[in-house]
């Protein structure tokens, strides 16, 4: 109903930890304002995402929100949802070549630019390894895009040279960890930078260098401002992530369920075509983090002091 | 065209290097039955798979003529095309296709294409079973439902099922109660007569004298003689067999009989599959120090399940009060029982005698390997000494006892079960069909062994089926019928008849082989 | 006395348990979820999600009774949707020669992964694990790792559409009556070749029971726009499977070959050739498993099916086929399909935390073979 | 005559076939990545990152060799290393209290699985399918999906700490002293009980082989810092499981129990205990592994030990194990887990895109399992 909306949360993946944060917050939002929301995860399996969307249509929720495991594979689902009155919007990561209502993110191209550039700052010359995501996972990709937006003048001047390119399966950590450990053997351990993706292949990275007595002296980007990557900060041995105020986006996705459905027009900050129509947008500002603003996410109660530790 | 409708020539096969089949010659006559007599390993069942193509052309030496033409099978189907059907040594059913789908399997009755017509199978199968005095045999159930009787006379049907020019039967009677081998005998003698020729293998040297026109025996992969039927006698075939003589089948040793050293009261068991029907209905009895009791019945009788819930392995819902000497004693599983005192040397060699890939050795030291280690840990060296010993003792014959146990012939295999079940030296020694497909050599050397053993005071009780043996061999016999104790004879003069009166009395009213 | 009677009735079929445990299932849900489970639209909703484990299940459940098992499945699924998605899109073929031709190459994988079984000797365990490793691959390389979209709408169809509502009453009726033929017949012939007759009350509630379930089926999901077609090629799938499997020599050798290899070769049946066709199906059935999911989805993911073989192996044991070979049924492992799809949905219509999903899930999944192991415990004795 | 001999050398030290194999493995990425492969650093990373897999594979060689499987491995070290990671992180536990309590868990949960599978009879693929989902789940539960971090120094310590030169020495020295000596006692005891003896020479050659094995071993890690605690924990492991396997009463009726478990039960071996004992093992070495992860990423991840049961599969497969059960050795096993651990290492040092590296990957499982068919092929014939 238009008073009391029900709103389906649909969630790539909850074994990941950001996303459980996304989930907490986006319900706290979304029950202040008399929504009821049920929530998904596909665990990484776009089948079962699908699957998930469909038991949301039957169970004629009035507004589905996405984090799509796979931008391409919705089509249909999402035509479906539409034909039977939902609202869709599309969460963190952009749903191609489908009618959804609302997209709300931020944007992940600048968020590889951040990561290049804080490596950059830390080893301004040197040999670059680029640790990225999931191949399955098309974010992955526009990050090494936006990475390399700030790399290819630099790697065509000579300032910097990558010595390889690996993806990360499944994003986990342990696969990071050997890809490095074995990147550091074919280089003999002369490597600046590392470029990874995210802070989970970033710890990874990290206990790899751990082995050779390297961690604190290769610059290591990262994002999502896990709690590990915040301590490994502080301790020197990470040197930025990228903080995307969580709290923020989905609090904003919350109330923008909740006035699509009660039909008033909520605020947005542009459009972006997703190959079928130009898609009303809300984009957020990602924030770089290092060693010196790094209390930023205490400040932004993001974690507390306790946890973060002194 | 020649007088034989096959003849086999210079046949020689090998496994990895050694010599089964060392240059045979083999030949029968169209509407001749050729009995193949050999020891246990001594190359039968190798020769008759080179024969039926389960030992494809080109993986053996020699040359086989069939209708004066060479054959060259590369598969079974090849030798069957051909007419010849063979009936393995071992069961070689599905147990959980049909009576009727395991008869025809491989030769189905198609309606059309691919498509069985099951009600002609049925027809048929139910007209087969009939020719062998199988009735009540429900033809769409499922194989494994019946026993190994049956299904042997299932294998049997089958064979009979295509239309044979050559039957080659390898021990086909060993799972055989007398009746029913007098059944498959009549029927190899109404084939002969329709021109069938059949190679007949038995360790069973009367059905050999009553069925086969001429006899062919080996010895190591080796031609030794082949006469006439009328020719040979059982003694001599016996000679050639084993290459010495041996006077008594039956080496019956003078043991005394003590004092009552093991009681089973009210042994009772349900079928697995119907706990409604009793397998063994309340049987009990006693056995003294030394005495050796054969249990004689019909197959199906009960006779496994009622040892089997003694050594507390029987699979189902049993109830059994078990003393020795004197003292109740409590069997829920085989390791207690071995603890107690008993032993089992089951009927069923392949699937519960022998672990496959493990050594001899390893085999024979499987039931008693805590008694060579010190805190878990095997003083191999002692291990070993005692298997030399017993390979030497019982005359197991093996390369090595590291080989594995797959690798040697089913009297061998046998003989390494039994002494594994002996070195726990036991107090009651039970044995289930211990000479099923031994050959009369291995025979004499384990009734040799069970006339030691009675004389040092081991009660033993023998599962037998071949009534020739229990007389030969017990002190006393039990008799049972349909899971009921039928009779208890004490061995003084007592007749092959009076057994088997006891043994089919009750079931004269009802069906002997109700399934 | 009358508790034994249905001890056997259970044996006897099994099929029944099966049927009163989802029954069980359905009814729970229904009443936790404020009566939104037993809905058509639900219904409509479940079976569509089982389809696709439910075509994997179909081929898997050959594969085990022959005695062996195939980890590639999933990856072959990815794979051959990834080609009908490529040939479609990039390759402007038209919707149906894709699908033929994926059909094609699916049988030819599925043989290909036979020939390795049957003649190289490769244990099937070791040739699915490399498969699993090397098909995936190959759907990465030819796409680039992206996927591809968006699927033409013809092949959209296929899978988001549905069979119209009169021709759905038409072939439930056809089916039914065909059923009833061949019982007649059937007893019309036993009847001549003297064989003995099952009672007939039996056949009676037998054709009663079917007649009753293809009603109910029928209108419920017409109830919710119709048959979706991925349900009726599983519906026809499920005919034909169990057609081989109970009616024709092959499908008895597949038994025999699970049941007792060593026998089934000495009666002259051609082992290999029997295993490698059950393998060529299953690639079959790899094809249209992927075809339809680039249907559904509408686009060709290089992870489609990712963890696909473990849904439709469980479905089988669920459904009854042996751990050991030799016996099974197709129906049983749709249902067991069924089963699986009828706890993801309930417990997401009921919100239950995912970390509580998988817990459940694998706990009902043991428990369910536990039952049947106790039930049918004579068979391994 | 000559390559007779050579072929029975093979089947008898099968072992042999493997080393070459790795052996080939190893010279061919050396050329191909400059010399960068056969180095005293990449070794020490090589061997470091096969220790996890192959304490897995040294439980799994147990399970497969008793004829069982156990699918639900990866998941048991997720949860044993998320328990471990909040006993010492959230809880504020010590390291070693918090090690002896995972290493206890990690029996009681193997335990646990084995009592499903003895026990309750249910199969014990099914018991691993139900476990692979339930104990990630309980993992995702307790850590509320994240991960835990940062593990504290001394357990870090384990992961990537190095085993001090001189004492890598001794220890090397030791080992090779004991073979010595239990080589002359065989020999001597042999002698005394008048039991045939193996010829001098092959002893002899057998010690020598040993002996530079160990030397270079500890001399090439030696260069690199010495052995990593992860590698001295499982070269720990193997020299206790393989006297298990050969030498122990239960060892034997593992392999018993995998080649005819009627047979052994008939003997009087409780078959339930044996079975019951290895699945125990398997948590063990669960928790092992969960631990050592831990402390390799310094973190306790949710999704730790995914997919590692497939890992720990296929190198026992690799190292010869075989399918059906009641064959199989420990070493095989890790060398299978070392010619994996090859080529991951190889094919990244080589820059070879992932989809290719998953295909190789795939293609050389197949191969190996294949090329020792046909070495073998006389046992099956
Ligand atoms: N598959 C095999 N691999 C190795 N050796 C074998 C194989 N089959 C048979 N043998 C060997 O060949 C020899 C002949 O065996 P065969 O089975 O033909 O004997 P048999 O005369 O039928 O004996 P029995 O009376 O016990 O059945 C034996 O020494 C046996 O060990
Ligand atoms: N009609 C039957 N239905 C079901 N199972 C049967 C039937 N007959 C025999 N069996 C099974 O076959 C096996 C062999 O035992 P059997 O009944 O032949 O006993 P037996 O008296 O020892 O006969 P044998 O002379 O074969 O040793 C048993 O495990 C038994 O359960
Ligand atoms: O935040 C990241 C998200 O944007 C990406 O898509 O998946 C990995 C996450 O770490
Ligand atoms: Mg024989
Ligand atoms: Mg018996």
């Amino acid at each position: 109903s238009k008073e009391k909306p029900v709103i389906g949360f649909s969630i790539d993946d909850l074994r990941v930890e950001r996303w459980t944060r996304d989930r907490d917050y986006f319900k706290a939002a979304a029950e202040a304002k008399g929504a009821t929301v049920s929530v998904q995860s596909a665990d990484a399996n776009e089948q079962k995402q699908i699957q998930q969307i469909e038991n949301l249509i039957s169970r004629k929720v009035d507004v589905i929100v996405i984090v799509p495991f796979n931008a391409k594979t919705l089509t249909t689902v999402v035509a479906e949802a539409k034909k039977a009155g939902i609202k869709v919007i599309s969460y963190d990561r952009l749903i191609l070549n489908a009618d959804v209502d609302a997209y709300i993110s931020f944007d992940n191209d600048k968020v590889g630019q951040m990561q290049a550039q804080g490596v950059v700052d830390a080893a301004p010359k040197g040999n670059y390894f680029l640790l990225g995501g999931a191949p399955t996972d098309n974010n992955a990709k526009i990050l090494r895009e936006g990475q390399m937006k700030v790399l290819k003048p630099l790697v065509d001047k000579g300032d910097i040279k990558i010595v390889g390119q690996q993806w990360t399966n499944e994003w986990l950590a342990s696969n990071a960890q050997s890809i490095i450990e074995n990147a550091l053997t074919a280089n003999k351990n002369n490597i600046q930078g590392i470029v990874a993706s995210n802070d989970g292949t970033a710890g990874g990275a990290i206990a790899a260098l751990n082995g050779q007595k390297l961690a604190g002296k290769v610059a290591v980007s990262g994002q999502d401002a896990d709690l590990a990557a915040i301590k490994r900060i502080k301790a020197g041995t990470q040197t930025m992530t990228v903080y995307k105020p969580i709290k923020e986006i989905a609090t904003e996705a919350a109330n923008l369920a909740v006035s699509l459905v009660q039909g008033t027009a909520p605020k947005f900050t542009s459009t972006m075509n997703n190959g079928k129509k130009d898609v009303d947008t809300i984009l957020l500002t990602p924030t770089m983090l290092t060693k010196k603003n790094v209390d930023l996410v205490v400040k932004d109660g993001f974690y507390t002091q306790a946890q973060v530790g002194p | 065209m020649s007088e034989y409708l096959f003849e086999m020539r210079q046949i020689v096969k090998e496994f990895s290097g050694v010599r089964a089949l060392n240059g045979i010659d083999l030949a029968v006559r169209p509407g001749e039955c050729v009995g193949l007599c050999g020891e246990n390993g001594a190359g039968k069942s190798t020769l008759m798979k080179v024969l039926s193509g389960v030992y494809p052309y080109g993986t053996w030496e020699g040359e086989i003529l069939f209708d004066g033409k060479p054959l060259k099978a590369y598969s079974v189907r090849d030798s069957e095309d051909a007419g010849i059907v063979i009936i393995h040594q071992e069961l070689m059913l599905v147990p959980q296709l049909s009576v009727a789908e395991n008869i025809f399997l491989g030769n189905e009755v198609r309606k059309f294409g691919g498509v069985m017509d099951y009600d002609t199978m049925y027809a048929k199968a139910e007209a087969l079973l009939a020719r062998l005095k199988l009735k009540d045999v429900n033809v769409a159930a499922p194989v494994m439902n019946y026993g190994g009787g049956y299904q042997q006379l299932f294998e049997i049907a089958k064979a009979l099922a295509k239309n044979a020019r050559l039957l080659i039967l390898d021990e086909p009677s060993s799972s055989l109660t007398s009746s029913e081998t007098d059944t498959l005998l009549s029927i190899i003698e109404d084939l002969k007569r329709d021109g069938v020729a059949c190679v007949y293998i038995s360790h069973k040297l009367e059905e050999v004298a009553r069925v086969c026109d001429t006899v062919t025996v080996i010895r190591d992969g080796k031609h030794i003689v082949t006469k006439p039927m009328s020719e040979m006698t059982t003694h001599s075939i016996i000679t050639a067999m084993v290459g010495r003589d041996i006077e008594n089948l039956f080496p019956k040793v003078e043991h005394d009989i003590g004092e009552v050293i093991f009681e089973a009261r009210h042994v009772t068991c349900w079928d697995v599959a119907n706990p409604n029907r009793k397998r063994v209905d309340d049987v009990s009895f006693q056995i003294r120090r030394g005495e050796i009791l054969g249990v004689a019945g019909l197959v199906g009788a009960g006779r496994t399940e009622l040892v089997s819930a003694i050594f507390g392995a029987y699979p189902g819902r049993y109830e059994a009060e078990l003393l020795l000497e004197g003292k109740p004693i409590k069997v829920k599983s085989p390791e207690q029982a071995i603890k107690a005192g008993l032993s089992l040397v089951p009927e069923d060699r392949k699937r519960q005698g022998i672990v496959p890939l493990l050594g001899v050795g390893d085999n024979i030291t499987l039931a008693t390997l805590s008694h060579y280690a010190r805190a878990g840990q095997i003083d191999r060296q002692a291990e070993l000494r005692t298997v030399e010993a017993e390979i030497k003792r019982l005359r197991v014959k093996t390369a090595s006892p590291e080989l594995a146990i797959v690798g040697l012939s089913g009297g061998n295999q046998q003989k390494a079960v039994l002494t594994k079940m002996l070195l726990p030296k036991p107090k009651v020694l039970i044995l289930d069909e211990p000479t099923r497909g031994v050959d009369v050599g291995s025979k004499y050397d384990i009734y040799k062994l069970m006339f030691e053993l009675a004389a040092k005071g081991v009660a033993i009780i023998m599962v037998s089926s071949e009534m020739p043996e229990v007389l030969g061999v017990s002190d006393r016999v039990l008799v049972v019928g349909e899971g009921k104790l039928r009779g208890d004879f004490q061995n003084v003069d007592l007749t092959q008849e009076q057994v088997l009166a006891a043994a089919i009395s009750h079931a004269a009213e009802e069906p002997a082989h109700a399934a | 006395m009358q508790a034994q009677k249905v001890q056997q009735l259970f044996v006897r079929y099994k099929i029944l348990a099966l049927l009163i445990a989802v029954a069980i299932i359905w009814v729970f849900f229904h009443l936790k979820t404020d009566s939104a489970f037993i809905t058509p639209g639900n219904l409509s909703n479940l079976f569509r999600q089982m389809a696709i484990t439910g075509m994997l299940a179909c081929g898997m459940v050959f594969i085990i009774i022959a005695g062996e098992i195939d980890l590639s499945i999933g990856s072959q699924l990815g794979l051959l949707g990834g080609v009908v998605a490529i040939l479609t899109v990039n390759q402007g073929w038209g919707t149906w020669p894709a699908i033929f031709a994926v059909l094609a190459l699916g049988l030819v994988i599925g043989a290909f992964n036979g020939f390795v079984v049957t003649k190289m000797r490769v244990p099937s365990f070791i040739v699915g694990l490399g498969g699993m490793l090397a098909f995936r691959g190959i759907v990465l390389y030819i796409t680039g790792s992206s996927t591809i979209a968006p699927a033409p709408d013809d092949l959209i169809a296929l899978g988001q559409g549905f069979v119209p509502v009169a021709l759905s009453r038409w072939i439930g009726a056809l089916i039914f009556l065909a059923m009833v033929a061949l019982t007649v017949r059937r007893r019309l012939r036993r009847g001549k070749l003297g064989l003995q007759q099952g009672a007939l009350w039996i056949d009676i509630a037998r054709l009663v029971a079917i007649g009753v379930f293809i009603f109910g089926f029928v209108r419920i999901l017409n109830d919710a726009n119709g048959i979706p077609i991925p349900v009726m090629i599983l519906l026809g799938l499920l005919a034909v499977f169990t057609y081989v499997s109970t009616q024709t020599v092959f499908g008895r050798h597949i038994y025999a070959v699970g049941g007792n290899m060593e026998a089934t070769r000495l009666s002259g049946v051609n082992v290999a050739r029997v295993k490698l066709v059950v393998f060529a199906l299953m690639g079959l059935m790899c094809a249209f498993a992927g075809i339809i999911t680039v249907a559904r989805t509408g686009s060709g993911s290089p992870s489609a099916g990712t963890g696909g073989e473990l849904d439709a192996i469980s479905a089988c044991f669920i459904g009854g086929t042996s751990m050991r070979g030799g016996s099974g049924t197709v129906y049983g492992a749709l249902i067991g399909a069924l089963v699986m799809a009828s706890l993801d949905s309930g417990m997401q219509l009921m919100d239950v935390d995912n970390s509580w999903q998988m817990i459940i899930k694998g706990v009902i999944l043991a428990l369910a073979v536990w039952v049947d192991v106790l039930s049918g415990s004579n068979r391994n004795g």
